[in-house]
C-alpha cells in the first residue's frame, strides 16, 4: 500500500467514529483532496481484494474501518464461550461479607477487608448480585448493601437461612480450603 | 537495554508531561500524587542521588557533613519542610554525621556508619533503573494507538458466572480467617450433616466404581444437603478415598474410587 | 488469505484489549492450535510485508492489533486519538518493586521508596494495574500486592519475564562491590 493508504488505514483503525474526509486531509497537510480520496479507494480495494476480514465503509458522511458481517456471530461466541468468568478472590470475599452480614454499608466492608472495595462493589452489582437495600442511620446517611433474589437463584438457595451457619463452615472447610485451592489452581481466574 | 556507567546516578527524576497532555481530564481533583508528581522528586532518597551527583562525590564514601547540609537546604527551598518522610532522612543523615564523629575504638571491628544508607541508594537507584526500563516500555507502547470503535451491543453480552457455593464459602472462610473479626454467626442457623453424606457417597461407591455428582445429590436437595455432600465430597477425596474430576467447566462432577486404593479394587 | 486468518483478523479488530488466546480458539472450534498459530503467522507476516498502517503484537498473553507508531503524530495532530496520560514517577516506582518483588506488602515498597505509598497503592489498585493476591503472615495480616493482566498491557509484556532480570542491570554488579566493601553489615537483601 502506498504510505498515505498506510497512515489512513492507522487512523481509521485508533479513530472511536466514522472520519469524514477533510478531517482526514489534516492527517497529512501535504496530500490533496483527491490523494485523500484516491489512498481510501486503494484501502477499500485492498481490504476487498486481499481477502481480509475487516472491509473500508462510508458510514454518516465519515469514513470507517468494519469487520465484515459474516463474522460478526462467530466472535459475540467466542467472546461468550471463551473463559466463564469468575469471581476475584476480593470480590468473592466481599460478597460473603455481604452475605452474611446484610445489609452492610461500604465502610464497614472495607474496615473488615482492609482495602477499597469500591470497584468491587460495582461489579457485584452490575452482576446483579448485589443490590443497595437502604441507608444507614448515622452520617452521610451511606448505602447498605444486601443480596438480591439472583443471589439466591446462583446457589439455588430457597432464602438466605438455607446458608450454613459461619461457625460450622469454618470449621468444616478449613481441612479441605487447601484441597480444592489447589485443584482449582490451574483455572484462569478473571478480575471482577 | 543501556548499561549506565556506575558513577552516572540516575539523572531526572522529573516525569514531565508534554505539553496539552497534563491534566487533560481538567477535573483537578487530588489523584494521590498519581499523575503529577508533588514536588520534582519522587522521595527522600530520589533527592539524596541528585546531590550525590550534583556535588560529584562517591556514593561509597559519601561526605555526610556536607550532603547534610544541602539536603536540609534543599528541603527548605523546595517547600518540603512539611513532607515527614524527608524530615525522617534528614534526621537519619544528621544521625550518621554524629556518629561518624565519635572516637573509633583502636581494636574493635569498625562498621561504618553510612553502609546501611549506601545500600539503601544502592536498592533504590537499581530500583530506579528498572523504572527507566518500564518507562520506556510504556512510552512505546503509548505510541500505538488500540482499536477504539467498538460497535454498540444492545445487550452488553457478560460471560456466564463461574461461581460455585464451596468458593463462596470458601470465600467466607478466609474473611473470617483473615478479616478483623467480623462477627457473622448470627444471621443463619441450618446445621450441615457432613457425616450422613460421606456415608451415603461412601454407599454408593461399594456399589459402582464411578459415579456422578448427581447421582449423589438429588437435583432438588436442599443446599444444606448439597453442602453436606460438597463438603464430605471433599473430605474423603482428602483423605483418599476417591477421586473428584471435572472435565470441563459447568460439566457433571465425575467421582471414582481411588484405583490406587487396593480395597477398590476387590469391590 | 486464508479464511481462518480473516476470522482472527475480524475478532481482533473487534477488540480493544489483547484477545486471549483461548477467546482465538474458541473461534473456530475445529481449527487445531497449529492452525491458530499459523493463522496469526500468516497475519503478522501479512500486515509486515504488505505494508499496514497496523501491526499484530503478542501482549499479556492474548494477541492485539495496534497502529505502526511511525503515525502517532499524525493521528494526534488530526485529533483522532490521543496518548494516554503517562504514570508518575512515584506510581512507576512503586509499581517496578511490586512487579519484582510479588507479592510484597506495603511496608516494604514504603522501606524501599522512602516514602508513604497508601494513596498510590490505592490509586494503581483502582487503575486495574495492581491487585492484592493475599495476605502476610504476622502482626495485623497486611494486604500482599501483585501486578495484574492491565499492567502487562501498560507495558506491552507478553509476561513478566520480559523485565530484564536483576543481574542485566548495571547497578546488580555494584551490589556486590558493595557487599564486600561492608562486610560487617549483617542484613542481606535479595536482589530487586
Amino acid at each position: 500500500m502506498t504510505p498515505l493508504a498506510k497512515l489512513l488505514e492507522a487512523a481509521l483503525f485508533a479513530s472511536a467514529r466514522p472520519v469524514p474526509a477533510d478531517e482526514l486531509s489534516a492527517l497529512d497537510p501535504d496530500a490533496s483532496a483527491a490523494a485523500i480520496a484516491a489512498a481510501l479507494d486503494e484501502l477499500k480495494s485492498h481490504y476487498d481484494e486481499e481477502g481480509h476480514g475487516v472491509e473500508l465503509v462510508e458510514i454518516a458522511g465519515g469514513w470507517q474501518v468494519l469487520t465484515r458481517a459474516e463474522y460478526t456471530e462467530a466472535i459475540e461466541r467466542a467472546q461468550l464461550a471463551a473463559r466463564p468468568q469468575r469471581l476475584s478472590a476480593a470480590a468473592l470475599e466481599t460478597l460473603a461479607l455481604i452475605a452474611y452480614r446484610q445489609p452492610i454499608g461500604r465502610a464497614e466492608v472495607e474496615e473488615i477487608r482492609g482495602v477499597n472495595v469500591g470497584s468491587v462493589l460495582k461489579s457485584l452489582h452490575e452482576r446483579g448480585l448485589i443490590d443497595v437495600v437502604g441507608r444507614a442511620e448515622g452520617l452521610g446517611r451511606p448505602l447498605l448493601y444486601g443480596t438480591t433474589p439472583l443471589f439466591l437463584e446462583h446457589f439455588a438457595l430457597r432464602h438466605l437461612e438455607e446458608l450454613p451457619r459461619a461457625d460450622e463452615l469454618a470449621i468444616a472447610l478449613r481441612q479441605n480450603v487447601v484441597d480444592e485451592r489447589s485443584a482449582t489452581s490451574s483455572e484462569t481466574r478473571a478480575d471482577v | 537495554m543501556t548499561a549506565i556507567p556506575p558513577e552516572v546516578f540516575v539523572a531526572g527524576s522529573t516525569f514531565p508531561l508534554p505539553p496539552g497532555l497534563a491534566r487533560t481530564d481538567g477535573s483537578g481533583k487530588d489523584d494521590g500524587g498519581f499523575l503529577v508528581e508533588l514536588t520534582s522528586f519522587s522521595g527522600p532518597l530520589d533527592l539524596l542521588l541528585a546531590l550525590i551527583r550534583d556535588e560529584k562525590v562517591d556514593i561509597y564514601d559519601i561526605p555526610i557533613a556536607r550532603i547534610a547540609e544541602q539536603f536540609l537546604l534543599r528541603i527548605h527551598s523546595l517547600g518540603l519542610n512539611e513532607a515527614a518522610d524527608y524530615l525522617e532522612m534528614a534526621a537519619r543523615l544528621l544521625r550518621i554525621k554524629a556518629q561518624l564523629l565519635l572516637p573509633r575504638g583502636e581494636t574493635e571491628e569498625w562498621e561504618d556508619p553510612r553502609a546501611e544508607l549506601v545500600r539503601r541508594l544502592l536498592e533504590y537507584q537499581q530500583m530506579r533503573e528498572i523504572v527507566d526500563v518500564m518507562e520506556h516500555r510504556a512510552d512505546e507502547r503509548r505510541r500505538q494507538f488500540a482499536r477504539a470503535f467498538l460497535p454498540d451491543q444492545p445487550t452488553p453480552p457478560q460471560a456466564p458466572l463461574a461461581l460455585s457455593l464451596s468458593e463462596l464459602l470458601s470465600a467466607v472462610d478466609r474473611v473470617l480467617r483473615f478479616g478483623r473479626a467480623p462477627n457473622m454467626h448470627d444471621v443463619v442457623a441450618r446445621p450441615l450433616d457432613v457425616p450422613a453424606a460421606i456415608e451415603i457417597i461412601r454407599s454408593l461407591l461399594a456399589l459402582r466404581a464411578r459415579l456422578q455428582w448427581t447421582d449423589v445429590v438429588a437435583a432438588d436437595a436442599p443446599p444444606w444437603q448439597v453442602l453436606s455432600a460438597l463438603l464430605g465430597l471433599l473430605e474423603l477425596a482428602r483423605l483418599g478415598e476417591l477421586r473428584v474430576a471435572q472435565p470441563r467447566p459447568f460439566a457433571n462432577v465425575e467421582i471414582s474410587r481411588d484405583p490406587d486404593d487396593p480395597a477398590s479394587e476387590a469391590a
